[in-house]
């Protein structure tokens, strides 16, 4: 507990539970990029998929993406969500210890739960929300505590402005809900089984669960992890952010935004075309909402731009800055009609999800957690400098062997779909652009296990952090500064 | 902006006027593109053949969610030149209406199945679902072979269809107390199937295994329905609009 | 709210969870509800006593300070 | 809590004058390059409103100035297209099988249309190059069970085999074990006959009286579709048995299995599918593949 002094009462703030989300969250984080790999090499070879039902792709992809998405990402939104709103509010977390505390282990039983019911095949067959309706209600109610320990603690705060940082949270923990419930709605067989129908079939279906797809990106993985970005960037830089006036506008566009921008998956589909031009529309009317995101984070670094060779932790989440500019330029690109027409069901979406993924919400999450780690445990640095560095280098390496392996296998299978042949007749057989796209899936594998490897040395680099000495200032009595200070 | 009238402290102040205002915010893109789906008459197009899953089929269906086929293949046949020559007409709102959920997908590690019913014979159905390198040595596809040793659970159709039945799907009260004999005679050769077949136009009989109904045979049953129902040679369903 | 009035609540509720597991393991008709509803017996059973576990620390913790404090004074 | 406005030194601009945790905000205007481009984005967008279906109403939309619709493009762009094929593939389809190949432009054109729609939709039963799986005709191999001349060819690819098609090829072999039309130990006994008469096998626990048995039972059941050297008949699709390819396999075990519950192959009509000119394409595709006659 770090005693703060603020005015006249110290405030003690609740960085236990802070600690048990990133600990988790870096836990999460090697079991998804773990089970990413693994299915990258059944793509590659099939007998990996062993002839077992729970060791089929199709039943451990979810693992995969609900393990980053949700296990990874969301325990880092969570963990830095509650520090983040502890300081820039100058009080403790509202609800007590024990909420806090309930939150995270239910929120970790929620996940193991739901990993577990996929390799069972308990679905509801909905992309990035695939939990049965007991998990679905399970997760709402860890969403409606959250809200309000959350919110409380914005209620009760000591200064009278609310920082950006929080708006972005806010954002994220309200839209979440939402989207939630609305792409939830589901009719269970019986009260006592898991199996359930959605509420809505067809088209409506698509739509709204393209609605939440879409906005799972936007305000789980965007919206949240700007949070993250607004104060662990100008943290590290020990610059002030670039422009308040820019964090107004692009928060609004944004968040009014993105809303908008689910039919960019539906493209040409059976969803009427009144609707798939609207979401192509908003879908590039949001690109520089997006961008302001992009600027605020890298001007904040004008005059601190030194220190990305002395902190590679900083570097981690310049370099998702940049990552996070790239995807959201790339993004509106590919909501285009005629340009999605190519894209769409190959693997290029596949390449610009984990540019986003990787590059953006990874990145972002390491720069954060080789900030927080001596701040929670009260130690002077991380246990080697070096180490973050081989991290960053082996991580990047990672992506890049990823998403170029993708562009290419991505843009070669759209445009051998489409080929026609001097008569006029389509030029290939879809097995054929299986077998093209190949080589470039096991340069994807290769990709993926750098990552992994960038991610065990950190898991290294943390534990020898935390089990090594705290540092000389904690150790004084009533130690006034919190580390990071 | 501060000395305008207007500014922006007055919401960063307050913490109830911020939430929400940020909820009215993030709600108008969701009611605009979603309500009117409903409202809107042509969203899903009057077509006729299309029908509800018969219970075998509605098995099935079930077995292609659990295994997360959708995660590999697309039912959905975009309106493009290329997709239209190489998988048949565009797909139709009206041919996944009775969807709970849709499984239109988002990627094609293997081709469309929007309209495979018939396109291959059960047998290679069967032989390729429990070994598909043996029929297509390219392919990447997991083996299914578990399927065919699973009896299929069916206790509970007759719920199954109730519940879909609140969700919209038209079953009748006949349907649903036919649910387990329809079922067993869709997956039992030599069965009588007038009734099934009355219920349920071009159902497609799977020779099962002679003495229980596996979870394969379910899944055979609902891809040899894809894209079946609706008579495209019909010139009024030929190019409906929304 | 203060810590103990929070542990008490959040304390509490692991009863109706529990038994709200229980009934939903006891009338399963699929695995996949009776995991569930073990899990959350176990969950309930687990977070409650590390709750009760966590107030007495607290206490004790806090009794060691004012003991300090005491004899420091 | 008072402003406490500061100069930052580096850019020269002020901060907004509150603090959290030590984090500040600096007062800089938007950038101008970034408003613009936004601008321009949203002025793009507002020119797709107006010319394209975009905002619903009630209960319709607003269809825009061009009123375009994404299902009559690419029904124009599949006419068009196959308007354009139609000058060869009219023709391809009027013409008959000697004239097109007499004609090298309407042969290369079935050529490479055979070729694709063979690869789309036959080669997951057929193999590639025709080359046949269990169960599924070797095409390249000129073991025709409906015949191999191209109009016969063309026929099974229209109407396919036990297909439902009102012209399909149907036939069916007696479930001679299952419907009790022989014993157990006939079917063993045909199976020898047939597996060392036809299938060339020497099969070592096959007793000759065992074998000439089966002799007798083939002549009496099987003959009369399979021909009496086992040379199949066309008309009923009764498979060359004396041949060494099987379409189910060549062993005893599977001959027992055979006669016992026969397994009839389906073949689905791709008139609902393709048209007469690729039917036709893919007929000579398959004529050519090695073992046409």
């Amino acid at each position: 507990m770090a005693n703060v002094t603020t005015g006249s009462a110290p405030v003690t703030y609740n960085e236990e539970v802070v600690r048990k989300f990133i600990i988790a969250a870096i836990f999460w984080a090697v079991v998804a990029f773990a089970v990413g790999c693994y299915l990258a090499a059944e793509l590659t070879w099939p007998e990996l998929n062993l002839g077992y039902s729970f060791t089929n792709f199709g039943r451990l992809r979810p693992v995969h993406t609900s393990g980053a998405i949700f296990a990874f990402g969301g325990s880092m939104l969570f963990g830095t969500s509650m520090y983040v709103v502890q300081r820039t509010c100058q009080v403790r977390l509202w609800g007590g210890s024990a909420l806090a505390n309930f939150i995270f282990w239910a929120f970790q039983f929620f996940i193991v739960m739901a990993a577990l019911s996929y390799v069972l095949g308990f679905t509801e067959g909905r992309e990035y929300a695939e939990p049965e309706w007991h998990l679905d209600l399970w997760l709402t109610m860890i969403w409606v505590l959250y809200a309000i320990v959350y919110i409380g603690t914005i209620i009760m705060r000591k200064e009278p402005h609310i920082y950006v940082a929080n708006w972005f949270y806010l954002a994220f923990i309200l839209t979440v809900a939402v989207l939630h419930l609305g792409n939830n709605m589901a009719v269970p067989v019986s009260f006592f089984g898991a199996k359930s129908y959605s509420l809505f079939s067809g088209t409506q279906d698509a739509m709204v669960q393209w609605w939440y797809g879409h906005n799972a990106v936007g305000f789980f993985l965007t919206a949240g992890f700007l949070g993250m970005m607004y104060y662990f960037i100008p943290k590290a830089a020990n610059r002030p952010v670039y422009s308040y006036r820019l964090s107004i506008f692009h928060f609004w566009s944004l968040i009014f935004l993105y809303i908008w921008a689910g039919p960019h998956h539906l493209h040409y589909t059976a969803l009427p075309d009144w609707t798939q031009i609207l979401g192509m529309t908003f879908s590039v009317m949001l690109w520089m909402p997006s961008w302001g995101g992009m600027i605020n984070g890298l001007m904040t670094l004008s005059g601190a731009w030194d220190k990305l060779r002395t902190d590679p932790g900083l570097r981690f989440s310049v370099t998702a800055v940049g990552f996070y500019g790239m995807s959201t330029f790339e993004g509106p690109v590919m909501a285009i009609r005629d340009v999605n027409a190519l894209s769409h069901y190959t693997n290029w979406t596949i390449g610009h999800v984990h540019s986003g993924a990787l590059g953006w919400v990874a990145f972002i999450s390491f720069g954060a957690i080789y900030y927080l780690i001596p701040v929670l445990w009260k130690r002077d640095a991380m246990y080697s400098v070096k180490l973050i560095s081989w991290h960053y280098w082996t991580a990047t390496l990672g992506i890049v062997f990823y998403i170029t392996s993708m562009w290419v296998a991505g843009i070669m299978e759209g445009l051998m779909w489409r080929a026609y042949d001097a008569q006029g007749f389509l030029q290939y057989s879809f097995v054929e652009s299986v077998v093209a796209v190949h080589p470039f899936l096991m340069i994807r594998l290769f990709g993926g296990l750098f990552f992994l490897l960038g991610a065990l040395i950190m898991v290294y680099n943390a534990y020898k952090t935390i089990r090594g000495p705290r540092s000389a200032a904690s150790m004084l009595p009533n130690a006034a500064l919190a580390a990071g200070e | 902006m501060a000395s305008r009238g207007f500014s922006h402290a007055t919401i960063e102040r307050n913490a109830f006027l911020l939430i929400i205002l940020a909820i009215l915010t993030i709600s108008i893109g969701g009611l605009v593109q979603i309500v009117p789906l409903f409202t809107i008459e042509t969203t899903v197009e009057h077509v006729k053949g299309v029908r509800p899953y018969s219970p075998l089929e509605q098995a099935g269906r079930d077995i292609y969610v659990r295994e997360g086929c959708y995660l590999c293949h697309s039912q959905m046949i975009r309106s493009l030149r290329d997709e239209v020559e190489r998988y048949g007409h565009y797909s139709l709102a009206a041919e996944s209406m009775y969807d709970h959920p849709f499984q239109w997908g988002s990627k094609r590690t293997g081709p469309d199945l929007a309209r495979v019913g018939g396109k291959y014979s059960n047998d290679w159905h069967y032989g390729h679902l429990i070994h598909p390198q043996s029929l297509v040595p390219e392919s990447i596809m997991p083996s299914y072979r578990f399927l065919a040793e699973t009896p299929l659970k069916y206790d509970n159709i007759a719920e199954k269809l109730k519940t879909l039945r609140i969700v919209g799907v038209p079953y009748t009260d006949e349907e649903v107390a036919q649910a387990k004999a329809d079922l067993e005679a869709q997956a039992t050769p030599g069965a009588d199937t007038d009734a099934l077949m009355k219920r349920y136009p071009k159902a497609n009989l799977v020779p099962g295994n002679g003495h229980e109904v596996t979870e394969l045979d379910a899944l055979v049953a609902y891809l040899q329905v894809l894209g079946t129902m609706v008579d495209f040679t019909d010139p009024s369903a030929e190019n409906p609009q929304q | 709210m203060d810590n103990q009035t929070a542990n008490s609540i959040v304390g509490f509720m692991m009863v109706p969870l529990g038994l709200l597991g229980l009934l939903l393991a006891a009338r399963a008709v699929d695995v996949e509800i009776e995991i569930f509803g073990y899990g959350l017996v176990i969950f309930a059973f687990l977070f409650g006593f590390s709750t009760i576990k966590r107030v007495y620390d607290y206490r004790d913790a806090a009794r060691a300070i004012a003991h300090k404090e005491a004899g420091h004074g | 809590m008072a402003l406490n406005i500061e100069r930052d030194e580096h850019t020269g601009t002020d901060t907004t004058g509150h603090e959290w945790d030590g984090l500040k905000e600096l007062n800089t205007p938007l950038p101008k390059w970034w408003l613009y481009t936004w601008l321009a984005c949203i002025l793009w967008a507002l020119v797709y409103f107006v010319f394209f279906p975009s905002f619903p109403y009630g209960k319709g939309y607003i269809h825009g100035l061009l009123g375009a619709s994404s299902r009559n493009d690419v029904m124009a762009d599949v006419k068009g297209f196959a308007a354009e094929r139609n000058a060869v593939m009219s023709k391809v389809a009027a013409a008959s099988f000697d004239d097109i190949r007499k004609n090298p432009e309407l042969l290369a054109a079935a050529q490479t249309a055979g070729r694709i729609t063979f690869a789309n939709n036959c080669q997951p039963c057929h193999g590639a190059g025709g080359a046949g799986n269990p169960g599924f005709p070797a095409l390249a191999a000129g073991s025709w069970l409906w015949g191999g001349k191209l109009e016969d060819i063309q026929q099974t690819i229209t109407h396919g085999i036990r297909s439902g098609d009102d012209a399909a090829r149907d036939s069916q072999m007696p479930k001679f074990g299952t419907d009790g039309l022989l014993k157990p130990e006939e079917i063993q006994q045909v199976a020898d006959y047939v597996s060392t008469a036809f299938f060339g096998l020497a099969l070592k626990d096959a007793a000759p009286a065992s074998i000439a048995a089966g002799k007798d039972i083939f002549a009496a059941n099987c003959a009369s579709c399979h021909g009496d050297n086992g040379e199949g008949n066309r008309d009923v699709g009764a498979p060359r048995l004396a041949s060494k390819i099987h379409l189910y396999g060549g062993t005893r075990d599977l001959i027992v299995r055979q006669v016992t519950s026969p397994h009839m192959g389906v073949m689905p009509n791709w008139n609902g599918r393709l048209d007469t000119a690729t039917i036709k394409s893919v007929a000579i595709y398959v004529h050519d593949l090695g073992g046409g006659e």
